[in-house]
Protein backbone atom coordinates (compact mmCIF):
# COMPACT_ATOMS: atom_id res chain seq x y z
CA UNK A 1 0.00 0.00 0.00
CA UNK A 2 0.91 3.45 -0.32
CA UNK A 3 -0.23 7.04 0.49
CA UNK A 4 -0.51 9.75 -1.67
CA UNK A 5 0.34 13.58 -0.73
CA UNK A 6 -1.34 16.44 -3.14
CA UNK A 7 -0.76 19.53 -3.35
CA UNK A 8 -2.87 22.97 -4.48
CA UNK A 9 -3.04 26.16 -5.87
CA UNK A 10 0.82 28.47 -4.51
CA UNK A 11 2.47 25.20 -2.83
CA UNK A 12 1.42 23.55 -5.85
CA UNK A 13 3.25 25.56 -7.79
CA UNK A 14 6.53 25.83 -5.27
CA UNK A 15 6.07 21.98 -4.74
CA UNK A 16 6.67 21.57 -8.73
CA UNK A 17 3.79 18.71 -8.61
CA UNK A 18 0.58 17.91 -7.78
CA UNK A 19 0.92 14.71 -5.54
CA UNK A 20 3.84 12.46 -4.23
CA UNK A 21 3.25 8.75 -4.13
CA UNK A 22 4.97 7.62 -0.79
CA UNK A 23 5.62 4.11 0.17
CA UNK A 24 3.53 4.20 3.59
CA UNK A 25 5.64 2.46 5.79
CA UNK A 26 6.95 4.85 8.72
CA UNK A 27 4.49 7.34 8.54
CA UNK A 28 2.14 8.18 11.34
CA UNK A 29 1.00 11.45 11.12
CA UNK A 30 0.35 14.39 8.33
CA UNK A 31 3.16 15.98 10.06
CA UNK A 32 5.78 13.13 8.57
CA UNK A 33 4.02 12.91 5.61
CA UNK A 34 5.30 16.64 4.89
CA UNK A 35 8.27 16.00 6.01
CA UNK A 36 9.15 13.43 4.03
CA UNK A 37 7.88 15.74 0.87
CA UNK A 38 9.43 19.01 2.30
CA UNK A 39 12.25 17.97 3.54
CA UNK A 40 14.11 20.23 5.98
CA UNK A 41 11.22 22.63 5.05
CA UNK A 42 9.54 23.51 8.45
CA UNK A 43 5.43 23.09 7.86
CA UNK A 44 4.22 26.65 7.06
CA UNK A 45 1.35 27.88 9.81
CA UNK A 46 -1.29 28.87 7.77
CA UNK A 47 -1.19 25.76 5.85
CA UNK A 48 -4.28 23.90 5.78
CA UNK A 49 -4.21 19.86 5.74
CA UNK A 50 -6.57 17.28 4.99
CA UNK A 51 -6.75 13.47 5.06
CA UNK A 52 -9.03 11.67 2.94
CA UNK A 53 -10.70 15.34 2.29
CA UNK A 54 -11.16 16.07 5.92
CA UNK A 55 -9.23 18.98 7.53
CA UNK A 56 -6.80 17.28 9.93
CA UNK A 57 -3.92 18.67 11.91
CA UNK A 58 -0.37 17.99 11.67
CA UNK A 59 -0.65 15.55 14.40
CA UNK A 60 -3.46 13.63 12.49
CA UNK A 61 -2.76 9.84 12.17
CA UNK A 62 -2.13 8.79 8.60
CA UNK A 63 -2.81 5.35 7.80
CA UNK A 64 -2.21 2.87 4.80
CA UNK A 65 -4.17 4.03 1.75
CA UNK A 66 -5.21 7.43 2.59
CA UNK A 67 -5.23 10.15 0.37
CA UNK A 68 -3.26 13.96 2.60
CA UNK A 69 -3.36 17.37 1.14
CA UNK A 70 -1.63 20.36 1.97
CA UNK A 71 -3.21 23.76 0.35
CA UNK A 72 -2.72 27.10 1.06
CA UNK A 73 -5.91 29.02 3.04
CA UNK A 74 -9.29 29.33 0.67
CA UNK A 75 -10.38 31.67 -1.30
CA UNK A 76 -13.98 30.88 -2.53
CA UNK A 77 -17.11 32.44 -3.07
CA UNK A 78 -17.54 35.81 -4.52
CA UNK A 79 -14.88 37.66 -5.95
CA UNK A 80 -13.19 39.28 -2.77
CA UNK A 81 -16.92 39.62 -1.78
CA UNK B 1 -31.30 20.18 -3.10
CA UNK B 2 -28.31 20.75 -5.69
CA UNK B 3 -25.10 21.24 -4.88
CA UNK B 4 -22.85 21.70 -7.73
CA UNK B 5 -19.60 22.69 -9.21
CA UNK B 6 -19.20 24.14 -12.60
CA UNK B 7 -16.61 23.95 -15.25
CA UNK B 8 -18.47 26.30 -17.70
CA UNK B 9 -20.02 29.71 -17.00
CA UNK B 10 -23.83 29.98 -15.99
CA UNK B 11 -26.56 32.12 -15.49
CA UNK B 12 -27.77 32.30 -12.07
CA UNK B 13 -30.85 33.77 -13.26
CA UNK B 14 -32.06 30.41 -15.46
CA UNK B 15 -30.31 28.36 -12.84
CA UNK B 16 -33.04 29.73 -10.11
CA UNK B 17 -35.75 29.59 -12.54
CA UNK B 18 -34.73 26.14 -13.68
CA UNK B 19 -34.85 24.68 -10.09
CA UNK B 20 -38.01 26.62 -8.77
CA UNK B 21 -39.60 25.02 -11.57
CA UNK B 22 -38.54 21.36 -11.15
CA UNK B 23 -39.64 21.66 -7.19
CA UNK B 24 -41.57 18.82 -6.22
CA UNK B 25 -45.50 19.47 -5.64
CA UNK B 26 -45.03 19.03 -2.01
CA UNK B 27 -43.03 21.50 -2.12
CA UNK B 28 -44.58 24.29 -4.09
CA UNK B 29 -46.38 26.82 -2.68
CA UNK B 30 -44.80 26.09 0.43
CA UNK B 31 -42.34 28.63 1.09
CA UNK B 32 -42.83 32.27 1.54
CA UNK B 33 -39.10 33.35 1.39
CA UNK B 34 -36.30 33.02 -0.66
CA UNK B 35 -32.66 34.44 0.17
CA UNK B 36 -29.96 34.52 -2.81
CA UNK B 37 -26.72 35.51 -2.82
CA UNK B 38 -24.59 35.75 -6.24
CA UNK B 39 -20.97 36.20 -6.33
CA UNK B 40 -19.53 38.15 -9.35
CA UNK B 41 -15.84 38.83 -10.98
CA UNK B 42 -15.09 42.10 -10.76
CA UNK B 43 -12.75 43.87 -12.82
CA UNK B 44 -10.52 45.13 -10.09
CA UNK B 45 -9.31 43.94 -7.11
CA UNK B 46 -6.80 45.48 -4.74
CA UNK B 47 -6.30 48.43 -6.61
CA UNK B 48 -5.70 46.70 -9.20
CA UNK B 49 -7.41 45.73 -12.98
CA UNK B 50 -8.19 42.21 -13.26
CA UNK B 51 -8.69 40.64 -16.52
CA UNK B 52 -9.40 37.14 -15.54
CA UNK B 53 -9.45 35.03 -12.77
CA UNK B 54 -8.49 31.16 -12.21
CA UNK B 55 -10.42 29.27 -10.07
CA UNK B 56 -9.05 25.73 -9.05
CA UNK B 57 -10.53 23.64 -6.62
CA UNK B 58 -9.93 20.33 -4.90
CA UNK B 59 -12.24 18.04 -6.90
CA UNK B 60 -14.94 15.92 -4.56
CA UNK B 61 -13.33 17.31 -1.34
CA UNK B 62 -15.35 20.44 -2.62
CA UNK B 63 -18.44 18.78 -3.04
CA UNK B 64 -18.19 16.92 -0.11
CA UNK B 65 -17.79 19.65 2.34
CA UNK B 66 -20.30 21.81 -0.23
CA UNK B 67 -23.06 19.02 0.90
CA UNK B 68 -22.63 18.87 4.78
CA UNK B 69 -22.81 23.05 4.54
CA UNK B 70 -26.20 22.83 2.80
CA UNK B 71 -27.18 19.93 5.14
CA UNK B 72 -26.50 21.60 7.93
CA UNK B 73 -27.95 24.53 6.83
CA UNK B 74 -31.19 23.00 6.37
CA UNK B 75 -31.06 21.00 9.84
CA UNK B 76 -30.69 24.32 11.84
CA UNK B 77 -32.98 26.36 9.51
CA UNK B 78 -35.47 24.26 8.65
CA UNK B 79 -35.58 25.19 4.93
CA UNK B 80 -37.64 24.14 2.35
CA UNK B 81 -34.69 24.03 0.27
CA UNK B 82 -31.04 24.61 -0.71
CA UNK B 83 -28.92 25.48 -3.71
CA UNK B 84 -25.26 26.27 -3.86
CA UNK B 85 -23.57 26.52 -7.82
CA UNK B 86 -19.82 27.26 -7.49
CA UNK B 87 -17.85 28.18 -10.59
CA UNK B 88 -14.29 26.70 -11.23
CA UNK B 89 -11.53 27.14 -13.96
CA UNK B 90 -11.09 30.58 -15.93
CA UNK B 91 -13.73 33.73 -15.14
CA UNK B 92 -14.22 36.70 -17.09
CA UNK B 93 -14.99 39.96 -15.22
CA UNK B 94 -18.87 39.79 -15.07
CA UNK B 95 -19.43 36.84 -14.52
CA UNK B 96 -20.86 34.36 -11.94
CA UNK B 97 -18.79 32.84 -9.69
CA UNK B 98 -20.89 31.58 -6.79
CA UNK B 99 -24.86 30.93 -6.49
CA UNK B 100 -26.24 30.30 -3.62
CA UNK B 101 -30.01 30.07 -2.63
CA UNK B 102 -32.22 29.21 0.48
CA UNK B 103 -36.34 28.51 0.52
CA UNK B 104 -37.92 28.85 3.90
CA UNK B 105 -41.18 29.86 5.42
CA UNK B 106 -39.89 33.09 6.32
CA UNK B 107 -37.57 35.78 5.92
CA UNK B 108 -35.25 35.70 8.72
CA UNK B 109 -34.30 31.98 8.13
CA UNK B 110 -34.30 32.36 4.59
CA UNK B 111 -31.59 34.97 4.65
CA UNK B 112 -29.48 33.81 7.79
CA UNK B 113 -29.45 30.54 5.82
CA UNK B 114 -27.97 32.28 2.85
CA UNK B 115 -25.35 33.95 4.49
CA UNK B 116 -24.54 30.80 6.27
CA UNK B 117 -24.00 29.00 3.20
CA UNK B 118 -21.60 31.92 1.58
CA UNK B 119 -19.82 32.30 4.68
CA UNK B 120 -19.46 28.27 5.32
CA UNK B 121 -18.82 27.86 2.15
CA UNK B 122 -15.55 30.96 1.77
CA UNK B 123 -14.28 29.34 5.19
CA UNK B 124 -14.49 25.79 4.61
CA UNK B 125 -14.81 25.02 0.29
CA UNK B 126 -11.16 24.38 -0.97
CA UNK B 127 -11.36 26.61 -3.48
CA UNK B 128 -8.41 28.96 -4.58
CA UNK B 129 -8.42 31.93 -6.88
CA UNK B 130 -5.54 33.33 -9.20
CA UNK B 131 -6.34 36.96 -10.66
CA UNK B 132 -3.78 37.44 -13.84
CA UNK B 133 -3.64 41.46 -13.75
CA UNK B 134 -2.03 43.29 -16.42
CA UNK B 135 1.53 43.38 -14.87
CA UNK B 136 0.92 39.11 -14.16
CA UNK B 137 -0.27 36.81 -12.31
CA UNK B 138 -1.13 36.43 -8.31
CA UNK B 139 -2.59 34.40 -6.43
CA UNK B 140 -5.51 35.62 -3.91
CA UNK B 141 -4.60 35.35 -0.23
CA UNK B 142 -8.09 35.24 1.97
CA UNK B 143 -7.96 38.33 4.16
CA UNK C 1 -32.15 52.01 -9.12
CA UNK C 2 -35.63 50.69 -10.12
CA UNK C 3 -38.23 50.68 -7.55
CA UNK C 4 -41.88 49.89 -9.25
CA UNK C 5 -45.23 48.63 -8.00
CA UNK C 6 -46.72 46.13 -10.38
CA UNK C 7 -50.46 45.37 -11.11
CA UNK C 8 -49.89 41.94 -12.87
CA UNK C 9 -47.60 39.04 -12.10
CA UNK C 10 -44.20 38.92 -13.31
CA UNK C 11 -41.03 36.86 -13.05
CA UNK C 12 -38.21 37.87 -10.42
CA UNK C 13 -35.58 36.01 -12.22
CA UNK C 14 -36.34 37.69 -15.66
CA UNK C 15 -36.46 41.15 -14.10
CA UNK C 16 -32.97 40.39 -12.65
CA UNK C 17 -31.54 39.58 -15.96
CA UNK C 18 -33.11 42.18 -17.23
CA UNK C 19 -31.87 44.70 -14.78
CA UNK C 20 -28.40 43.86 -14.71
CA UNK C 21 -28.72 43.85 -18.47
CA UNK C 22 -29.36 47.29 -18.19
CA UNK C 23 -26.75 48.37 -15.64
CA UNK C 24 -24.32 51.44 -17.31
CA UNK C 25 -20.72 50.14 -18.43
CA UNK C 26 -19.80 52.32 -15.03
CA UNK C 27 -21.56 49.59 -12.94
CA UNK C 28 -20.84 46.33 -14.72
CA UNK C 29 -17.95 44.21 -13.69
CA UNK C 30 -17.40 47.14 -10.42
CA UNK C 31 -19.71 44.62 -7.86
CA UNK C 32 -18.70 41.72 -6.55
CA UNK C 33 -21.60 40.64 -4.25
CA UNK C 34 -25.39 40.68 -4.62
CA UNK C 35 -28.12 39.55 -1.99
CA UNK C 36 -31.70 38.92 -3.28
CA UNK C 37 -35.11 38.65 -1.44
CA UNK C 38 -38.39 37.02 -2.86
CA UNK C 39 -41.27 36.71 -1.35
CA UNK C 40 -44.10 34.65 -2.25
CA UNK C 41 -47.46 34.07 -1.67
CA UNK C 42 -48.15 30.67 -0.19
CA UNK C 43 -51.01 28.49 -0.41
CA UNK C 44 -51.59 28.54 3.79
CA UNK C 45 -51.17 30.87 6.55
CA UNK C 46 -52.15 30.38 10.68
CA UNK C 47 -53.04 26.88 9.55
CA UNK C 48 -55.80 27.86 6.65
CA UNK C 49 -55.63 27.22 2.72
CA UNK C 50 -55.04 30.50 1.14
CA UNK C 51 -56.93 30.34 -2.18
CA UNK C 52 -55.80 33.70 -3.73
CA UNK C 53 -54.73 37.30 -1.87
CA UNK C 54 -56.01 40.61 -2.51
CA UNK C 55 -52.99 43.42 -2.15
CA UNK C 56 -54.38 46.87 -1.64
CA UNK C 57 -51.91 49.75 -1.22
CA UNK C 58 -51.86 53.88 -1.17
CA UNK C 59 -50.79 54.84 -4.60
CA UNK C 60 -48.20 57.53 -4.71
CA UNK C 61 -47.78 57.14 -1.17
CA UNK C 62 -46.46 53.69 -1.86
CA UNK C 63 -43.73 54.80 -4.39
CA UNK C 64 -42.75 57.40 -2.26
CA UNK C 65 -41.82 55.61 0.57
CA UNK C 66 -40.50 52.99 -1.37
CA UNK C 67 -38.21 55.29 -3.13
CA UNK C 68 -37.48 56.69 0.38
CA UNK C 69 -35.91 53.41 1.76
CA UNK C 70 -34.08 52.89 -0.96
CA UNK C 71 -32.13 56.19 -1.49
CA UNK C 72 -31.70 55.20 2.50
CA UNK C 73 -30.14 51.94 1.69
CA UNK C 74 -27.72 52.98 -1.36
CA UNK C 75 -26.46 55.98 1.00
CA UNK C 76 -26.13 53.73 4.43
CA UNK C 77 -24.07 50.65 2.46
CA UNK C 78 -22.80 52.45 -0.37
CA UNK C 79 -24.15 49.84 -2.47
CA UNK C 80 -23.75 49.87 -6.84
CA UNK C 81 -27.61 49.56 -7.57
CA UNK C 82 -31.10 49.08 -5.64
CA UNK C 83 -34.31 46.99 -6.98
CA UNK C 84 -37.86 46.78 -5.25
CA UNK C 85 -40.66 45.58 -7.36
CA UNK C 86 -43.96 44.72 -5.13
CA UNK C 87 -47.02 43.55 -6.53
CA UNK C 88 -50.55 44.56 -6.11
CA UNK C 89 -53.67 43.37 -7.24
CA UNK C 90 -55.43 39.84 -7.31
CA UNK C 91 -52.32 36.81 -6.26
CA UNK C 92 -52.47 33.40 -6.40
CA UNK C 93 -49.96 30.52 -4.67
CA UNK C 94 -46.65 30.52 -5.90
CA UNK C 95 -47.07 33.69 -7.75
CA UNK C 96 -43.74 36.65 -6.17
CA UNK C 97 -45.15 39.27 -3.78
CA UNK C 98 -42.20 41.03 -3.42
CA UNK C 99 -38.59 40.95 -5.07
CA UNK C 100 -35.62 43.22 -3.83
CA UNK C 101 -32.29 43.18 -4.50
CA UNK C 102 -28.90 44.95 -3.37
CA UNK C 103 -25.59 44.70 -5.15
CA UNK C 104 -22.45 45.81 -3.53
CA UNK C 105 -18.84 45.60 -3.37
CA UNK C 106 -18.90 43.11 -0.51
CA UNK C 107 -21.20 40.40 0.76
CA UNK C 108 -22.02 42.00 4.25
CA UNK C 109 -23.30 45.35 2.61
CA UNK C 110 -25.48 43.22 0.26
CA UNK C 111 -26.64 41.08 2.66
CA UNK C 112 -27.78 44.16 5.30
CA UNK C 113 -28.74 46.18 2.99
CA UNK C 114 -31.23 44.07 1.29
CA UNK C 115 -32.47 43.01 4.79
CA UNK C 116 -33.18 46.66 5.44
CA UNK C 117 -35.12 47.24 2.35
CA UNK C 118 -37.29 44.11 3.01
CA UNK C 119 -37.96 45.32 6.58
CA UNK C 120 -38.30 48.67 6.17
CA UNK C 121 -40.58 47.74 3.50
CA UNK C 122 -42.88 45.87 5.60
CA UNK C 123 -42.60 48.55 8.37
CA UNK C 124 -43.70 51.59 6.17
CA UNK C 125 -45.09 50.96 2.85
CA UNK C 126 -49.09 51.02 2.93
CA UNK C 127 -50.12 47.62 1.43
CA UNK C 128 -52.53 45.55 3.04
CA UNK C 129 -53.50 41.84 1.88
CA UNK C 130 -56.85 40.24 2.10
CA UNK C 131 -56.65 36.28 2.09
CA UNK C 132 -59.23 34.41 0.28
CA UNK C 133 -59.72 31.36 2.47
CA UNK C 134 -62.41 28.56 1.67
CA UNK C 135 -64.37 30.10 4.67
CA UNK C 136 -64.25 33.45 3.55
CA UNK C 137 -62.23 36.29 3.26
CA UNK C 138 -60.06 38.04 6.49
CA UNK C 139 -57.60 40.66 6.39
CA UNK C 140 -54.36 39.86 7.40
CA UNK C 141 -52.87 41.79 10.78
CA UNK C 142 -49.46 42.60 11.03
CA UNK C 143 -48.02 40.58 14.14
CA UNK D 1 -60.10 75.11 -0.43
CA UNK D 2 -61.04 71.29 1.22
CA UNK D 3 -59.37 68.46 3.13
CA UNK D 4 -59.44 64.75 1.37
CA UNK D 5 -59.78 62.62 4.35
CA UNK D 6 -58.62 58.85 2.20
CA UNK D 7 -59.46 55.05 4.15
CA UNK D 8 -57.73 51.90 3.16
CA UNK D 9 -58.16 48.16 3.87
CA UNK D 10 -60.22 47.21 6.43
CA UNK D 11 -60.86 50.41 7.84
CA UNK D 12 -62.41 51.31 4.65
CA UNK D 13 -64.87 48.64 4.45
CA UNK D 14 -66.14 49.57 7.76
CA UNK D 15 -66.42 53.47 7.28
CA UNK D 16 -68.49 51.93 3.80
CA UNK D 17 -66.48 54.66 1.59
CA UNK D 18 -62.65 55.36 -0.29
CA UNK D 19 -63.00 58.93 0.84
CA UNK D 20 -64.63 61.94 2.52
CA UNK D 21 -64.14 65.42 1.48
CA UNK D 22 -64.26 67.79 4.63
CA UNK D 23 -64.87 71.79 4.44
CA UNK D 24 -61.34 72.93 5.91
CA UNK D 25 -62.97 75.07 8.18
CA UNK D 26 -62.33 74.54 12.08
CA UNK D 27 -59.91 71.45 10.89
CA UNK D 28 -56.65 71.86 12.68
CA UNK D 29 -55.04 68.32 13.14
CA UNK D 30 -55.64 65.09 12.03
CA UNK D 31 -57.08 64.33 15.06
CA UNK D 32 -59.73 66.72 14.43
CA UNK D 33 -60.13 65.14 11.01
CA UNK D 34 -61.35 61.66 12.30
CA UNK D 35 -63.42 63.54 14.38
CA UNK D 36 -65.19 65.28 11.69
CA UNK D 37 -65.46 61.60 9.76
CA UNK D 38 -66.35 58.77 12.42
CA UNK D 39 -68.17 61.35 14.76
CA UNK D 40 -68.58 59.63 18.46
CA UNK D 41 -66.38 56.74 17.47
CA UNK D 42 -62.46 56.88 18.73
CA UNK D 43 -59.76 57.27 16.94
CA UNK D 44 -58.46 53.42 17.07
CA UNK D 45 -55.12 53.18 19.11
CA UNK D 46 -53.15 50.58 16.43
CA UNK D 47 -54.52 52.84 12.84
CA UNK D 48 -52.19 54.81 11.22
CA UNK D 49 -52.50 58.48 9.76
CA UNK D 50 -50.78 60.12 7.22
CA UNK D 51 -50.92 63.97 5.65
CA UNK D 52 -50.23 64.31 2.64
CA UNK D 53 -48.67 61.10 2.10
CA UNK D 54 -46.26 61.05 5.70
CA UNK D 55 -47.32 60.19 8.22
CA UNK D 56 -48.12 61.42 11.09
CA UNK D 57 -49.77 61.80 14.37
CA UNK D 58 -53.09 62.54 15.98
CA UNK D 59 -51.99 65.76 16.73
CA UNK D 60 -49.98 66.40 13.11
CA UNK D 61 -51.39 69.77 11.93
CA UNK D 62 -53.57 69.68 8.87
CA UNK D 63 -53.90 72.44 6.74
CA UNK D 64 -56.34 73.68 3.04
CA UNK D 65 -55.84 71.32 0.41
CA UNK D 66 -53.97 68.67 2.79
CA UNK D 67 -54.48 65.05 2.16
CA UNK D 68 -55.55 63.21 5.14
CA UNK D 69 -55.46 58.90 5.81
CA UNK D 70 -56.35 56.36 7.68
CA UNK D 71 -55.59 53.28 7.58
CA UNK D 72 -54.09 49.81 9.30
CA UNK D 73 -50.95 48.56 10.25
CA UNK D 74 -49.40 48.02 6.75
CA UNK D 75 -48.45 44.32 5.96
CA UNK D 76 -46.61 44.45 2.86
CA UNK D 77 -43.57 42.26 1.72
CA UNK D 78 -43.71 38.79 1.32
CA UNK D 79 -47.23 36.55 2.42
CA UNK D 80 -46.18 35.96 5.87
CA UNK D 81 -42.81 35.59 5.00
Amino acid sequence: MAITVRFFASLRERMGCEQVVLDSQDIGTVAAAWERVAGDEALPANLLMAVNMEYAKADSVVRDGDEVAFFPPVTGGGHAC
Amino acid sequence: MLVEVRGGSFDPWRELADFQRRMTGEKRGKYGATSIFVGTMRDFNQGNDVRTMLLEHYPQMTEKHLHKIAIEAVARWDLRDVLIIHRVGKIAPDETIVLVAAWAAHRAAAFEAARYLIDELKLRAPFWKKECLPQGERWVSSE
